[in-house]
């Protein structure tokens, strides 16, 4: 993998950002695209949109083939027993909440238990909260060592015959911890608990095998992975969604319809109401590809992740007294919280930028975490993908020297 | 790869509105109802609205007779026309094997199907991913009977 | 309005299909995108991708800038009071399921009735059917003439006091009429009904004010009216949207998350959970200006399509006696659906397209119209917007003389 | 434009950090709780998560006295004291009227904002609007204040 010729492909990267070459450091909120994304993009409106599955001309035609063969395409990168599997939803959140509305309205009763981890992103935890209050089911966390990583030997005091859904993030956005989700879903089906996996963070970064992994489904977002924004992926197996009821109605979600009642479309379709995003899903295939044929293969991404977090944390701690770092030491995934003295993370990050280098300032959409297993409101997070290097990296040292330096003169 | 260079996607008529097709659309094999039906099956497409009714008899594990009817375009109903009588006669292991044969000339694998006899007029259907929910209509409804019979 | 100055900007008219010209006549289901959006879609990507709303970094300010932007502009172009009450969603699907989930599953209670109209687009029937199931509300359906137009004096039959909510196309997506939906929303108030109208048809064809008609709540895709899949907007009254539960949980759509609950951020991100699709905010931000700016006005393209569809009305019928024409004489969209003799609309596509010409051919996902009131299984139809011309319907009939030929030969 | 030449992004630290707002951050003015509050308002920002609680004592129509307390970046906290001092001893309308005006100089509109004083050093953050946010959630609790006063 030559990071220099990768960096080529990102028109992007190549900026000013305020008179400085720009350093993004924001990839675990989104990521950048490469220009053989941007030209699938192009080249689908310029030869070949159309709507799918219902037009008999040769744009919908190929538009068809092409909508399919991108879901073929996610299905071979997380090991999907087959595309059908897929549902291609907008992004992470909206396919963890389809599994909340569709699958938890089915089968929560009063009384039983959904078992999350404590540094879930709120988009897997909200919907959780939303559908136990219909339901009256009732939340439960595990037990966590503070660094994030799982307390497995108490697992047990929370995973019991109760718990009928258990949901966590396959890798914290915030602490970059990767949890054990292997040991979890045994764990879960030896209750009878089904596992619903956040894969925002991990999907992107690491292999994922969801038939190694055994679990009943995971979500995870394009706009995360070098794909257009508005495409995302929901996996779930087949006798799971089989059984479940649709989510949104709409053309395409149906096999019939009379004025009074419908009956349901086969997989995937019965649960992608109205026009599909095409367009997203071209774009991911293109991702896709590019991650197989130019990276060569999801594992480059997590070395060299694994690389750049080390040599960043090493960089930090040596240059900076007062920085905390956030999150295990080892086996994390390429995102680095921290504070930096008692700088508000806002200010530390309106200086980065003027400096040219963006991160992230905030709760990182995991506010509980922040409050109450962190004890701070906010964090600074710098998080890498493929295109960063180690020159990235100690332009954010250098950056933050400079914020020290602005804040003990004008504070 | 601009359409007008990719020939993937050309549609020639005469390959798809193949003679022996044409031929079953315009005097369907096989329509009508049984007045002793072993299984009744009746399936819709989606795309269109297109419905087929199929109806076996089943006598020492071998289809005895068949017989359907439907609303349809003329690949749907060629194809109800042609998958019915290829199956009269065989054994239900003869008649699952010989769909999944159809299916796999359908989505475009490479081989031999000469032993599909007229249902090859289908082959150029295997193009159209729309259509192809045309042709394969009566034969999940057909598979769809085989699997009441021998569940 | 120069037409073929128009056509110039559309790089996927001037391919050849099939060895001839392109004639692209499924704008219903969906519209060609003009350079200008598939530009701007690039240069978001090249210049100012980032997530939104929480990046204090120079990308994400100016993405949160446009993404803004772009929702004040989708305001302006319905008329709404203000952007906030403009929400972006992926479809005009998702945006009626929006309502009935947050709405109807709020309000509903059993023995209430939801009002529709019989020529409803699967998305705005389905829906309440889910809705009316879990809340045991009854569906009931307008009277209507045969042609598509609604029977206004026999209204207030199915419309009383138990009537909650009114649910219309603003234009049938297959008759081509055009719904009353003053006369309705006026009549719908009077009992205290809420009005939800599928703007799909109407908004990307006519010039629509949300203020002018009263309605409560209109969606729309934006796919529909030369902007990128995945984006749709739902309009709602201020009032209704802040007392509705929401929809999808998760990042952006809350104000404080705790492990035990949630309270709600403001409108419009309150029913904005998780990434949203700024590249289609974006590119329908452009098509906007395009149609505002190059077309000269929504207003330019009602005239031109009546033009057409009258046109192709009388050389259709002109030309063949075995055409039928579903649907009104006048006050119709540019929509045309039809049946050819005994040939079925899929064969009928077919043999267009090998001519070049894109029409669409089954039930348009009006099912229960084709069967209750049409009376046919399937219909042809084909369908203008602004880049179409007189030459495009000559192009069409001279096609269906192709198929009337060649099916007297081989049938 | 590509945000080289885009002079709207750009970042100008002295600025948007003026020396004003950044004496106020480090010695905030009327920072506390008041013994005998007439309202009292906890505002939270869902960017950051950062909170504030405003406190007013009204007599007569007038703000008699005001406090703030809270955590959060050296915008939100300047502006918080900042607007405390500058609303304190004003009539309810008078209140009302101010931050109003803040508002529109906040939101870019042209014009003349000389009246509003020291808090003109937050007409830098205009240009970033998620920054925005942190400047105007004293304001924002300040303004629920009032319209509990005077519903
Ligand atoms: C009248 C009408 N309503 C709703 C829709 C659904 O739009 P979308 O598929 O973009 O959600 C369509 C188009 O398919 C339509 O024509
Ligand atoms: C762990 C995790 N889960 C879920 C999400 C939500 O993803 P999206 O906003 O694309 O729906 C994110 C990213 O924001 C995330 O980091």
């Amino acid at each position: 993998m030559n990071v220099e010729r990768i960096r080529q492909d990102f028109p992007i990267l190549a900026q000013l950002v305020n008179g400085k070459p720009l350093v993004y450091l924001d990839n675990a909120a989104t990521t950048q695209k490469p220009r053989q994304v941007i030209d699938a993009i192009r080249r689908y409106y310029e030869e070949y949109n159309a709507n799918v599955h219902r037009s008999i001309h040769t744009l919908g035609e190929r538009a068809t083939a092409a909508y399919e063969e991108a879901r073929a395409k996610v299905a071979a990168f997380i090991d999907a027993p087959e595309p059908a599997t897929c549902i291609f939803v907008r992004n992470a959140s909206e396919g963890l909440n389809l599994v909340a509305y569709s699958y938890g309205m089915q089968v929560l009763r009063p009384g039983d238990e959904i078992l999350l981890s404590p540094l879930e992103h709120h988009s897997n935890l909200v919907p959780w909260q939303l559908v136990a209050r219909r339901t009256g089911a009732r939340l439960r966390f595990m037990p966590m060592h503070p660094d994030g990583t799982l307390d497995l030997e108490r697992l047990p005091r929370v995973l019991t015959e109760r718990t009928r859904i258990v949901a966590v993030a396959h890798a914290s956005n915030t602490l970059g911890a990767i949890l054990p989700v292997k040991a979890i879903t045994e764990a879960a089906h030896a209750v009878g608990a089904v596992v619903v996996v956040d894969g925002a963070q991990s999907v992107p970064h690491m292999p994922v095998s969801v038939r190694e992994l055994d679990v009943d489904f995971l979500a995870f977002s394009g706009h995360k992975m070098m794909g257009p924004m508005g495409i995302g992926v929901l996996y779930g197996k087949r006798e799971l969604l089989e059984r479940m009821d649709p989510f949104l109605g709409g053309g395409e979600m149906i096999r019939s319809v009379t004025y009074e009642e419908s009956t349901w479309n086969d997989l995937p379709w019965k649960f992608e109401a109205g026009t599909p995003n095409v367009e997203g899903a071209v774009g991911l295939a293109a991702a896709i590809d590019y991650i197989n044929e130019v990276v060569g293969g999801v594992a480059n991404i997590q070395r060299h992740e694994h690389d750049l977090v080390q040599y960043a944390m090493r960089r930090l701690r040596e240059a900076f007294p007062e920085i905390r770092i956030y999150g295990p030491e080892e086996n994390r995934a390429g995102i680095l919280a921290f504070t930096f003295g008692d700088l508000h993370p806002h200010d530390v990050a309106t200086v980065l930028d003027s400096e040219g280098v963006a991160i992230r300032a905030g709760h990182h959409c995991t506010m509980p975490l922040h409050r109450e297993v962190l004890q701070v409101v906010a964090t600074n997070r710098a998080s890498f993908y493929v295109y960063n290097t180690r020159e990235d990296v100690d332009r954010l040292v250098e950056a933050l020297g400079k914020v020290k330096e602005f804040f003990s003169h004008v504070a | 790869m601009s359409l007008e260079h990719d020939p993937r996607y050309a549609v020639n008529l005469n390959e798809l509105y193949k003679q022996v097709l044409m031929d079953h659309f315009a005097r369907p094999r096989n329509k009508g109802r049984l007045d002793e039906a072993d299984f009744t099956v009746h399936l819709e497409n989606p795309t269109c609205g297109d419905t087929i009714e199929v109806q076996l008899k089943v006598r020492d594990g071998r289809v005895e007779d068949v017989r359907w009817q439907g609303h349809g375009c003329s690949i749907s109903m060629a194809s109800a026309s042609m998958t019915t009588q290829a199956i009269k006669g065989k054994t239900l292991a003869e008649a699952a094997q010989f769909l999944s044969r159809c299916r796999a000339m359908i989505k475009g694998e490479p081989g031999d199907y000469k032993e599909l006899g007229e249902l090859q007029a289908l082959s150029g259907v295997a193009k159209f991913p729309v259509r192809v929910k045309c042709a394969t209509l009566a034969w999940n409804a057909v598979e769809e009977g085989l699997k009441r019979v021998q569940p």
